[in-house]
């Protein structure tokens, strides 16, 4: 059940804790607090309130990352003071890597050209407006048309440089992608997801929920 | 495909005879030569197919171990080649050394199992550097090949599951046609053609998506959008077919007195 | 230029933790302490000493993450004990389980290293065509090579991937296979089984006598 606030117990707080900054830390995009909110069954109130916490905790310990609310979601970033470091490691080239998001911006329009922003957002599932600016920027993707439908939305393409860099001679020379059927453990894991209760979450919510129960998770130790 | 696949039981003829031999978990010495042969000849003939590679390997042990079975029931007499008698030895001594090693990589093969099972327990973080530093990169693709565009793509493409979680705690859901209609007005005209599945990606309860479902539905009949399914099961196509979303609203109110019967409790 | 640790004043070693804490952040994959102190101008051993020392703090303050030695590099990543939460949430990039042929295939080609694919078929006993492609492909092992020999045979050993999966440092922080080796009694048992000649007259005598049954009883030997 969501609870108010001052009912919260200090276990229950601490392991909401944790779970917020375990799930914070992988998520690609910034996440919203009601959907934390449903996987640890606290108002997203209560989330928020544990976010600001742990936001200001790192501050505080001045720590080198930042827990921040991003376009109506959270998310770690670096610390702004630490953006030289950042910067000069990005500028070692072969270390720091296209992100698996921008790859895969990237990959919609090289093989669904001629498409629109929109439509690239519309596939990712969010914004995809600063990450097409800077492929575009970078000569990787250009304005190839606009689409004859009513919105005229620009459309985009890959370019000349995209080929070069990948060492290939034409569009045709990408690799086929087939009649794509995602893989067994794709579906069972998509299965897995939407399945009302699977076991483990129940188990943890209810290890949540009476906090007298011994608790046994390493992370529980403090 | 190697044979493997047919018979899970016996990952090829060292796995069997590892099985055969340390199966009874008694006295030592019950061990028979005789049971192994057996055994060893049964679980033979009851493969149906073998990869010719496979089958030899299996021969082998099958006749290795015969010569090993027919000594020992043959009393030893003076007769024997000794060249022969030490071929046979050497034999043995080789499949014995073949089995230690074939369960010693089984044994690993299990710890390597357990340090990957606790080591997934951890999951990385790769989101990667921020959009605001991408403009720095000396070049974004560096180091990536066409095989790597290929599979983000298909990384893409997988339907994004959704955390599916019980809310039935949260405040109950009130949702109608009406509204989804109301929304799905203000949200297609923007989006040009769409699909289904990408106006539903978003929703978290299924009775929402049944609901945009029923909404799509009202659409089509009214003539707002077009709908198309080139596969079965296949993603359904949706284009806007009004003006713009402004103007229609007005029409949406008179679809009220069609939706508004089913409005639903979370 | 880089420092020995005992002349690393407070406020550098904070900054140089609050690096250390941004690089981290945004490395895909594990970071050597020696890129890491090359962008801080550090020695990588001080690297690694602010490293372990942030290490024990995020587990201290019981965070949901962990700051960890992997494949020769550090990375955060979700604490263990969070799991439930963060399988819950991403489902992306799970591994499927390997099969059982599979993982002791994994096994041979990770201690015997380099080694032909042959070799590795020889040691089971059966072809390994199959799973050595699958295991390539899922990016555990790789080609390191070529036999000098006659044949030139392509040599395979494990990769960085492999590592990362197992959550291992490096190769040498596999367990000895010595660990592995059966014991005397399965030897014995093994060797006691193919025994050609081993038994006296009277045993073999009994056992041409009652030709079919499967075992004798325990007391008939000895």
């Amino acid at each position: 059940m969501a609870r108010p606030a001052d009912q919260l117990g200090d276990d229950v707080r601490a392991e909401a804790r944790r779970a917020v900054e375990a799930v914070v830390l992988v998520t690609e995009e910034p996440i919203e607090a009601g959907l934390l909110g449903q996987l640890l069954e606290l108002r997203p109130a209560i989330v928020e309130e544990l976010c600001l916490e742990l936001a200001a905790e790192y501050e505080e310990q001045g720590r080198g990352f930042q827990l921040v609310r991003v376009a109506g979601g959270w998310r770690f970033q670096t610390h702004p003071g630490q953006a030289p470091y950042v910067e000069r490691f990005v500028l070692e080239g072969q270390h720091a890597k296209l992100s698996a998001a921008a790859l895969e911006t990237l990959a919609i329009v090289a093989y669904k050209q001629p498409i629109s922003r929109a439509q690239v957002a519309s596939i990712r599932g969010v914004n995809v407006d600063g990450v097409m600016r800077t492929l575009q920027h970078r000569g990787y993707i250009t304005e190839v048309g606009r689409d004859p439908g009513p919105g005229q939305a620009n459309l985009f393409g890959t370019t000349r440089t995209f080929l070069e860099q990948l060492g290939l001679d034409s569009l045709d020379a990408l690799p086929p992608i087939g009649d794509f059927v995602p893989g067994a453990d794709v579906v069972e894991q998509l299965e897995h997801g939407l399945r009302p209760d699977a076991e483990p979450l129940s188990d943890s919510l209810s290890r949540l929920e009476d906090t007298d129960t011994e608790r046994t998770a390493p992370g529980d130790e403090s | 495909m190697p044979y493997e696949v047919q018979t899970p039981v016996f990952e090829g003829p060292f796995d069997l005879l590892l099985h055969l031999i340390l199966q009874e978990q008694v006295d030592l010495y019950e061990v028979s030569l005789a049971a192994i042969v057996d055994g060893y000849l049964r679980e033979l003939g009851r493969m149906e197919q073998l990869e010719l590679e496979v089958a030899s390997e299996f021969l082998l042990i099958a006749a290795t171990l015969v010569e090993l079975k027919s000594r020992r029931l043959l009393p030893v007499g003076d007769d024997l080649d000794l060249d022969e008698e030490l071929a046979v030895w050497e034999e043995r001594d080789l499949l014995l050394h073949r089995l230690v090693e074939c369960k010693t990589f089984k044994e690993a093969a299990i710890a390597l199992q357990v340090l990957a099972g606790e080591a997934g327990r951890s999951r990385p973080r790769v989101v990667g550097v921020d959009d605001r530093f991408l403009g720095l990169m000396p070049d974004l693709l560096e180091g990536v090949d066409a095989e790597e565009v290929r599979r983000a793509f298909l990384r893409a493409m997988v339907p994004r599951p959704v955390p599916r979680i019980d809310l039935e705690h949260v405040a109950p859901i009130r949702i109608s046609v009406t509204d989804a209609i109301t929304e799905l007005v203000e949200e297609l005209p923007r989006l040009g053609r769409t699909t289904f599945r990408d106006l539903t990606s978003h929703l978290v309860e299924r009775l929402q998506v049944v609901v945009r479902f029923l909404a799509v539905l009202e659409l089509f009949k009214k003539g707002l959008v077009d709908l198309d399914q080139p596969r079965t099961f296949g993603d359904i196509g949706i284009v806007w077919r009004g003006e713009d979303g402004a103007r229609e609203v007005g029409e949406v109110d008179s679809l009220e007195d069609l939706a508004t019967v089913d409005a639903y409790d979370g």
